[in-house]
């Protein structure tokens, strides 16, 4: 018997399209650009006010010293290895919008509104000392706050071989 | 446990109840378990995950041959094991695409498959420090399966990715949403929506009903409980791969979107807490590289001073888990055991003093340096803690 | 099934119960499961064995890969699946051998060890005659692990077998103190003795705490819970080896430790109770040779007129399941689909109709034919039966 | 530095010597050429009792058609296919002694005394048309039956390749 191949297809056609509206009820990632920012906007000293109800018990009176770890850093720190926080080690802040929206509070996570984003990523910009206390942060000021570690990183240079790196 | 009295679909097998202390006694003279719908583990088998709040690990020390049981696979996630509706949950694939698709878990699976038996390791796999460590603590974090599922390259040719896309997002739709920045050329070379792991659906700690997995790379890059992959012409700058997955190296300086996992081995046998008995012993252990293939395994017995080649154990498969064997004979004396694999691109694993040369010594992600074990005059084995900092 | 509520070793994290008609609404809303000491199978995931009085068949259809998820290891034994206590159970050697001695599980584990991944199946794996058969009921009488053990030339060399020896039994300590008669060749060549099962321990269904695994013959011969080997100048014709595990050739003549597993494929996917859709269809299934490695799966989707190379996926390993998969685009005509291995003798998988050809036609063991299935025009899939006496 | 290369022994050493004692508590087995035997004998009549007490249930009056097999030959087949009992199928008559020790009966396995054993037999040979009824079952006579099914069985004769077999 003779032996056939078959041609592999450009196309499965497996699959739907999706909708801008499904894409919407996802896309909730935002970019250091400020892709993705909402529409809103926050100020620290309301930040100050949901982060004691609802995140202090996890991170700490003012942001330092909790048990899930210090989100602001401590001015005063001790002799103990430094904390990394979002004022010493974070390179954008678009980025503390993203994960507070995204994952917090851990217990009760996605239950924020983007408001309460935006107040709470002001706040904690503030209490790092990134931003004014009466700055108000929203999707054309956010991108702009320089960010104290913006350039502490660097790209891999591990390439395998025999160089230890 | 006392043995089950099971009945034939007849009816016809009677076994007795016997009281717990004649259980066995003699199973040559008792009747067994008929037949069943799910095969079991011997009650005599204890071995288990050392689980924290945020991972478990898998118990390197018990396993035997390069596959992980599924139910000892590590697990490390960043809002605990989501319960996943298959039939309601989905993978978007929008951005820079020509055509932005949804796949169900039914759609995945009808694209062309791909198998294949690789190691997942969490980046920040190494714990030390003191003598008392088993392997399952010092590297726990790191487990083998066969992997299948859709190799991302056949879907981004559906949705048809666009020329100036570099970067994509992969969000899970656990509670933490976890999202990572991967390089879309990671995604050509050999990403893979992997749905089924070592011969069954994907485990729920593992990312049921689906995650990517990029074969040799951090862990965490293979973001479980996938729902969103979003093609981009700049990467995101997560929390996952800023405040963490990031590592310090010298000048004040932090590496990021370090993906590769270096090459390592571990002796995981003999090992804490074990005890030796003079004569011969077969030193066992595993070796693996995120760059490629295993190529060489050497085992020293004598604390570094001369080294070895060990046996590899096939099949030696690319980014995968290797088991190797040396037969060795132990005449009392006190030493130390160490091995070190050597990688296709010639990376030889070094020391925990060679990385802290190259790097400084604040530790950190993809510390996989070489580990030893002690072992005393009357057998005991204990770890060799290096000091740093 | 209602979430679990776990809390973290700090008594951290507060999971809250919620209605059952809640659990699946929005995993990216609710804190998961706490990493855990054993991962967890999804409750979507509804796999299992197919048992008989006798056997519980391994539901191939469902498998992915090439490693059976060992829970699903097909079962086969005379007297049920004993509870043995490993700290009891021994394995002794002795007959025509210098040195009789006993080993215990920790031992056998002292000894070098060997791993591999290969299939085993039971030789009376076919079933034929009706429409509505699954693989798992045409076929689930085979199944693949990595095994870890000790090589019995290992022990042969410890024992000292005597020139003399030809023939060994062995015996397990199962209710049924199965026996088979295995010629001293095999043991030199491959025989385990194998003490773990994809990466654990083995499973009592597969022999807990170790067994005799004979790669590539028919998996009877692989004698579970062993206890003893007597090493002999003469086999020992026992029940399992002249009343059962003999079959029917011509001329009235009956085969007699016919061991060989011949090379066999079937068609996992699209098979009965599937039904298909017009489009691209990856044609996926299993195939195996108990005489070596696979070399070259083809596949027909015009009921054997034509053949096409079908894809092997790797690793492809001596005497283990290898995976083929070959694309097919259905345009919604009647058909048949078959596929046919050929092994590295050069034996290829015949059609029933050869082998009644050249056995006769009265069926028993080692039926290893080519299997079709019917492609209705709605899509329907149908095990082809096909006629004999 | 070096690479140097232990040499594998000629034994390992582990386990312990099998002593005689549990050597015989374990070797149950019986060959063809009778060794294995133990002391004892039987005979047809007493092992018929023995039957009808315990295996009837299972393998049907006379050991023809319970719901576990015949034992024993049909004389009137119908015309089913005809089954494979110790009559027309055994090679070696040791081997019903061997297996009946072994395995029967299957829910009370390994309960047979040894002279129940030749008893049980002596049955199924005479019922199976082999011996005489008051032919004596022991280590010297069992070796020497002479199966019908002696010669029906031939060495496995495929050995791969392209050949059908
Ligand atoms: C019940 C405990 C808990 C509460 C309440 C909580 N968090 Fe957290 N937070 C955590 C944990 C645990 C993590 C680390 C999560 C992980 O495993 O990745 C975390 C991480 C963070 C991080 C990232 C820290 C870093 O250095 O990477 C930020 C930012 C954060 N939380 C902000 C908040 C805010 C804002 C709130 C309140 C709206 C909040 N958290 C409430 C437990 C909590
Ligand atoms: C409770 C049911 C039961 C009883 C009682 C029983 N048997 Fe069996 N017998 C079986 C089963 C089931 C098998 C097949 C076992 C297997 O799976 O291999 C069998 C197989 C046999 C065979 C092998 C048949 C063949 O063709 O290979 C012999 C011989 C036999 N039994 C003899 C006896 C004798 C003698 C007794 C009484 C002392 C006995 N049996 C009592 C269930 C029973
Ligand atoms: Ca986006
Ligand atoms: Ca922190
Ligand atoms: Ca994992
Ligand atoms: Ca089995
Ligand atoms: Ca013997
Ligand atoms: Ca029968
Ligand atoms: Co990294
Ligand atoms: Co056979």
């Amino acid at each position: 018997p003779k032996v056939l191949a078959d041609t592999v297809p450009s196309s499965f056609g497996y699959g739907r399209n999706a909708t801008q509206a499904e894409i919407d009820r996802l896309d909730i990632d935002v970019r250091p650009d400020g892709k993705g920012l909402p529409k809103g906007e926050g100020i620290s000293a309301k930040g100050k006010v949901i982060f004691e109800e609802k995140c202090v018990a996890c991170h700490g009176a003012g942001g330092i010293g909790g048990p899930n770890g210090s989100l602001v850093t401590n001015k005063t720190p001790t002799d103990k290895r430094r904390e990394k926080t979002i004022g010493n080690y974070w390179p954008y802040a678009t980025t503390v919008f993203d994960y507070v929206r995204r994952a917090m509070p851990f217990n009760e996570p996605g239950s924020l509104s983007n408001e309460e984003v935006y107040h709470l990523t002001a706040y904690l910009l503030n209490a790092n000392g990134i931003i004014d206390e009466k700055d108000v942060i929203n999707a054309q000021t956010l991108p702009k706050v320089e960010m104290p570690a913006k350039n502490l990183f660097v790209p891999d240079d591990r390439k395998g071989g025999a160089e230890i790196r | 446990a006392a043995v089950a009295i099971v009945q034939t679909a007849k009816g016809q097998t009677i076994q007795k109840a016997v009281p717990e202390n004649a259980i066995y006694e003699d199973p040559t003279k008792k009747l067994g378990t008929l037949a069943g719908e799910i095969g079991t583990r011997s009650p005599f088998v204890k071995s288990v995950k050392k689980p924290s709040d945020i991972s478990s690990r898998s118990p390197l020390q018990d396993f035997y041959g390069i596959i992980t049981p599924s139910d000892l696979h590590f697990e490390r996630h960043h809002a605990g094991v989501p319960v996943i509706n298959p039939n309601k949950h989905e993978l978007v694939i929008h951005g820079l695409v020509e055509k932005p698709l949804v796949f169900t878990l039914a759609d995945l699976k009808r694209f062309p498959s791909v198998s294949r038996i690789a190691f997942i390791e969490c980046s920040g796999n190494f714990r030390g420090g003191k003598e008392n460590l088993t392997p399952q603590e010092i590297c726990g974090l790191t487990s083998q399966s066969e992997w299948t599922g859709v190799k991302l390259s056949t879907l981004f040719r559906e949705v048809g990715v666009k020329p100036n896309a570099s970067w994509f997002l992969a969000e899970g739709g656990d509670a933490a949403v976890m999202t990572r920045s991967i390089p879309v050329k990671k995604g050509w070379e050999d990403s893979i929506i992997a749905y089924a792991q070592n011969g069954e659906p994907i485990r729920p700690e593992q990312g049921y009903p689906f995650r990517l997995f990029n074969p040799g790379w951090e862990g965490n890059t293979s973001v479980k409980w996938l729902r969103r992959l979003e093609l981009s012409d700049t990467p995101y700058y997560t929390r996952e791969e800023t405040s963490k997955y990031t590592e310090p190296i010298k000048d004040g300086k932090f590496r990021i979107f370090s993906f590769d996992i270096d090459a390592r081995s571990i002796i995981t046998f003999p090992s804490f807490p074990q005890q030796v008995e003079k004569g011969w012993i077969e030193i066992r252990g595993l070796a693996w590289s995120g760059r490629g293939k295993v190529v060489k395994v050497e085992v020293s017995t004598d604390a570094g001073k001369n080294w070895q080649i060990a046996q590899l154990n096939d099949p030696i498969l690319d980014k995968a888990h290797v088991q190797f064997r040396h037969l060795w004979q132990w005449k009392g004396e006190e030493t130390e055991i160490l091995s070190r694999v050597t990688d296709e691109t010639g990376y030889t694993q070094p020391t925990l003093k060679q990385l802290f040369e190259a790097r400084g010594n604040d530790g950190g992600y993809h510390m996989n340096p070489i580990t030893a074990w002690q072992i005393k005059k009357d057998g005991k084995v204990l770890f060799k803690p290096e000091t740093f900092k």
